[in-house]
């Protein structure tokens, strides 16, 4: 298994580091609301993001997983305000030969789109969902309600798991179709809302059914959540090494030194655990590296924003610093789609334990 | 009067008082929400002052109800059955007042001591600084002596309702050729006076409970001076050992509550019966009771004993696993928990305030350090 | 509450302090293999200490559980190699007008009792144990298996959980009536045995039933831990304290002397749990404070002796060093009497959580 | 030859050559029982040697197999499915071998690859002091140039495997005016000399895997140093490095077999069906899973590379895993674990080793310094 960057991806992620260190700043971040329209146009008309994985024949670059995952890391470092995520994993759930408009929309940065999954009170449990799809002339129309959807607010078009004769499959349906609430956060830079379907018509787009969407969510939020770990922690190194505590940098004691270290310990495992998930993409392996992924990566990125703010003292608990939109980030990240002990569970099943 | 009398009493008068317009109060005021309601809580506060439950714990000598520690915690825990909300008289009660019985002269006990019980004046805490941190030794606010008045420059943070404080006890540094921890002195400054400016803090709560305050050239009279010049890291620091004690046991209810709260969580999102969950929230459960067992052990030691370690011990008991109730709180209320209406919910507030427990008043570090010097010896920082 | 000590409380505990530091040496408590008959013969005689709690018209001093668990953290310090924590929980389990004889052989030393609860493979959960005892006579015949015995090698008398015409009591055996295997232990300086029954005759000593007992057990071994995570925490200080590397000693490193820091923390809240198990010993909240203590101050042994050998470094894992003989004290008191999740679940239940 | 030819290769060849008087070492020789039954484990070693099995990962040039990391982890893989015994060559072979390739001279790698990999010679590790901890900069033993030889005075500990070792490689301070770090030398030893005296030390285990040598005006030829004077730091921390790769994936089977053992053990107490244990089996299978996703993702690292944090990152995440896989072990065979046979069983063996594990080979805490150094920069100890 290979887990070297090529030339050119190293160059990619150069690329996007450099593009969101000058225009995703704190102040925009923060002016965003959760949505910078600006930002995502450049992001997916200059750069091309959205296209990355999108196959040639849908207009995309036909590049890989990894690709998007480099960009998923960036967008992670600076609390990207835009639904990056939300649509690549929403365009990796859906089949190329059902929805190539869906991904071309994508690809040329037209379109919005977002995975809606979980439905209210069940949370990210499969089995309880209960939004039924049933066939309607050349379409399908849609009943049920959908929540914590991700940039649901700002989302063209949500890909919807719903249940068609028994049958588990995915449904792309227009949000404007929808009834659509969107949600203030707790992470005030990705909104969620809620979506209510009443036979609103849809396509189908997906046959390989909900749990790899589920799996995709969880692999891409957690390669997200490294960047996350990774900003806040270089952000909590550099203020160790400037800020003067009895007369020495606080770098200088030992006793943070060892929390730092045994941060960074967590967040290269993490990074390992991420990245071996989307490694193993394409693979049987995915079922769980994906799971294992989000828990690990997830916990990383609290521990390390939590442990920001204690790090940073007093100026890490006000409003103006940015140590708390980490934490706010990582702590969604933690609590959506899944927690800790569900995703045990769920884990030690896939893996027969 | 017995201990069920008294309680009775508590409880008798909390019925007949915390009705009418104070019953809106019930629940206000606390951790995250000190920045709630003011006018209606100052004037509960006289009530309170009235009817002589302000230095109840106070030797009567010094104005105070004389009562026994149980009594103290019977009023806690009476105060926060009944919904008492978030004290504004307690900085001046709990760590001014018993600082002026240690420490202060007679006149200062008489001149600060009744306004106090009275809740006509209010105190604010003037300790932690920008550049300090939580080392108090390198406070860099000045004072100097300027015939009758001391001149003070400087700025402190942290410090919670000064908007709405009459006073402020200050740490300042008179000596600055003196070694860092004998160049201070312990003023008490008046806060309405054109050198003190008072700015809210906003905090990642997105509301203000925490202040810098501003002295530049602020002045306060000669005699207003707590100890001798250059005594103030001794007497402040008598005064964070007094920050726990029975204030600990009437903090514990309000945790109860929380924990209530989170027990309740749970059972309705179904979590409670999850024995995984159980497990945790037992541990939590468990680790109450310590805080408890800890308080009742700890308040055992000896009237007049001014303890040095037992209060960075307390400190680091309660705060980290306030901070972890917190966190267990959004854990059992799930992806709901990342939602917020207007504002942020109870239990997100716990979640985010609670990051601030292990960092006032002495940051887990801090009190670690005072505990190994105690243990191993003091060396140089760093 | 009152949780100070009386001034001849303190000098119970100086005394005791004093003659174990002269007699029960770490040479001394190696060569015993879990028992010291001449350590038990002046504790007892010249000491007193098993008569501490026993009532004056058995022969003994009439004092409190109070005295008795000074005497238990003392213990714990040294890691004593002789059976009182065995002696005086059984004497604390019996009923006075039952037990006469029982508690006037204990109160003068010539008699070793311990309590047997445990059965195999269902350790302790009193609902599974089925020894029994039926009539003969003026006294009982008892039937079953009681295992990890404390000190059951050197007791001279078990009180043993039995059932009676569905009755739970506690019975007293000889234990030269019994089968009795002794078992070589992970902890040294405590042994254990195993006792089988077979129509052996039993005196009923006991109708205060078996929870009590077994909450009993949990306070003395709370009480008994503090004194293991004192002593080890002393040793440990000492070590940094004299200890140099890169020059220093070791007590200079902030991260070593904040994790210290963090080991007093835990130890001062296991000795107010543990204290205040004592102390309620006589009311109805002990059936919550003794699992409490015996949960916490188990669970602070463990952390502070296991983290005693992490700081000696290399030298903390040679047999000739004491650190070793403090974990597996620490170790055995956590593993014995129920784990952690056994005492978290049993104490939701009796809270009503 | 593809993978999976080579996996076949290697499985058949286990299968018919770990069988007969080898077939008693099944599953002996690992951590905590590395005592056990050298003569055989000796001869084992011979049998790989023969077959070409050790310095299968050298390059070709140097006498080794060249095989891919690939192939080199299939070979663990079967290695430990087989059940191999713990190996004695290891040192030579995974620490001195990469060391002489990267740092010796063509005579060293022609002088003393061969025998390793003909398993004809040993080796152990001089490292660890007793009075420099894990702090390899404090080395005190010294060694002299007299003529045509080195003599070197000084003691050593944790030297597993020294009293069956040929050849020690040992780091001894040349130049004692040099700073800390300069004056170091990596020094090849003979073993079999009146200078070199090997004491057992009894771990808290009870047995003796580890040593003490006492080097008292031992020698060995001038030519016998790897990089020049002074270089010892250099080329030791690169052997440090070189601890981890290829031989941590092996290691990890290791880990899974005793993981199993855990479960196995909690199957049949019962304790395998309470969601509670089954909650903390599961997070320490999901370490194990992140401890193999991360050698997978380092051991992508350039050949050449020496790389300097990443061992300590490693290390710091295997040590502590392994460590609380002992205690899980203890906790869920639960009071049964408290009583012993005429020896401990594995479990007890498993808790009690792993206590060295977060000590040895560079401690967590040098192990933090280390990382801490490389984030935070360099400062003075203490």
């Amino acid at each position: 298994m290979e887990f070297g960057f090529t030339a050119e991806q190293a160059e990619l992620r150069d690329t996007v580091r450099s593009f969101l260190s000058r225009h995703a700043t704190s102040a925009r971040v923060r002016a965003a609301e959760g949505f910078d329209a600006g930002l995502w146009q450049r992001l997916t008309g200059e750069l091309g993001v959205a296209a990355l994985a999108i196959s040639e024949e849908y207009g995309g670059f036909g590049a890989s997983e990894v690709e998007v995952g480099l960009v998923l890391e960036e967008a992670g470092r600076v609390l990207l305000p835009a639904p990056y995520l939300a649509t690549v994993t929403a365009a990796a759930a859906v089949d190329g030969e059902l929805a190539a408009d869906l991904l071309a929309g994508i690809a040329d940065g037209s379109t919005i789109a977002t995975l809606a999954l979980a439905e209210p009170g069940v949370g990210w449990t499969p089995e309880s969902w209960t939004c039924t799809a049933r066939r309607s002339g050349d379409g399908y129309l849609l009943d049920g309600v959908k929540e914590h959807v991700l940039d649901g607010q700002v989302a063209d078009v949500a890909v919807v798991a719903a249940v068609c004769d028994a049958e588990p499959g995915l449904y792309a349906v227009r949000t404007g179709d929808a009834r659509r609430t969107g949600y203030a956060t707790l992470d005030p830079t990705r909104r969620q809302a809620r979506l209510e379907f009443t036979a609103t018509p849809a396509t189908l787009v997906g046959r390989r059914g909900v749990a790899h969407a589920l799996d995709l969510l969880w692999a891409a939020l957690a390669v997200e959540s490294v960047g996350v770990a990774r900003a806040s922690l270089e952000l909590t190194i550099d203020y160790l090494k400037t800020r003067e505590q009895f007369g020495v940098p606080l770098a200088h004691f030992q006793a943070l030194r060892h929390r730092i270290a045994d941060l960074a310990v967590a967040v290269e495992a993490a990074t390992s655990s991420a990245w071996y998930a989307l490694r193993v993409a394409g693979t049987a392996e995915f079922a769980v590296a994906a799971p294992v992924a989000k828990l690990v990566a997830t916990r990383a990125a609290y521990a390390v924003t939590a442990e920001s703010i204690q790090l940073h003292g007093g100026i890490g608990f006000t409003w103006e610093h940015d140590a708390h939109l980490y934490l706010k980030r990582a702590t969604a990240n933690q609590l959506l789609l899944g927690d800790e002990v569900t995703l045990r569970r769920l884990i030690a099943t896939r893996a027969g334990l | 009067m017995s201990d069920a009398d008294f309680r009775a009493t508590v409880r008798d008068w909390l019925a007949t008082h915390l009705t009418g317009e104070f019953a809106a109060l019930a629940g206000t005021g606390g951790p995250g929400r000190e920045h709630e309601n003011i006018p209606l809580r100052t004037a509960w506060e006289r009530e309170l002052g009235d009817a002589g439950w302000i230095g109840l714990g106070w030797p009567q000598a010094n104005g105070g109800g004389g009562a026994s520690i149980a009594q103290q915690v019977i009023f806690f825990e009476e105060y926060a059955r009944a919904g008492g909300p978030g004290r504004l008289s307690h900085i001046g009660e709990y760590l001014l007042a018993p600082t002026l019985i240690a420490f202060g002269t007679e006149e200062q006990r008489r001149r600060f001591l009744p306004p106090i019980a009275a809740a006509t004046e209010f105190w604010c805490q003037g300790y932690s600084e920008p550049d300090a941190g939580s080392d108090l030794a390198a406070v860099q606010t000045r004072a100097v002596r300027d015939g009758d008045v001391w001149r003070i420059t400087g700025q402190k943070v942290w410090t919670s309702l000064a908007h709405i404080a009459d006073w402020c006890f200050v740490l300042a540094r008179t000596d600055p050729q003196a070694p860092k921890h004998r160049g201070l002195s312990y003023l008490l400054v008046p806060m309405d006076q054109p050198g003190v400016q008072v700015r809210p803090i906003t905090q990642l709560t997105g509301s203000s409970e925490f202040n810098e305050v501003f002295f530049d050239d602020a002045v306060t009279a000669a005699e207003n001076i707590v100890g001798q010049p250059g005594d103030g890291w001794r007497v402040a620091t008598g005064t964070l050992a007094f920050e726990r004690g029975v204030a600990t046991l009437g903090q514990q209810l309000g945790f109860a509550r929380e924990l209530d709260d989170v027990i309740g969580t749970a059972r309705a999102g179904g979590v409670h019966d999850d024995p995984v969950w159980r497990d945790r929230i037992t541990d939590a459960w468990i680790g109450l009771q310590v805080l408890r067992h800890h308080a009742l052990r700890t308040l055992g030691t000896p009237e007049g004993d001014l303890p040095g370690v037992e209060a960075s011990v307390a400190k680091l008991l309660w705060a980290p696993w306030h901070q972890q109730l917190g966190e267990l709180a959004m854990a059992v209320a799930g992806p709901a928990a990342t939602l917020t209406g207007d504002e942020f919910s109870d239990i997100q507030r716990l979640f985010l305030f609670t990051r601030a427990d292990t960092i006032y008043g002495g940051s887990n570090e801090i009190q670690r350090n005072i505990i190994a010097d105690r243990l191993l010896g003091r060396v140089p920082r760093g």
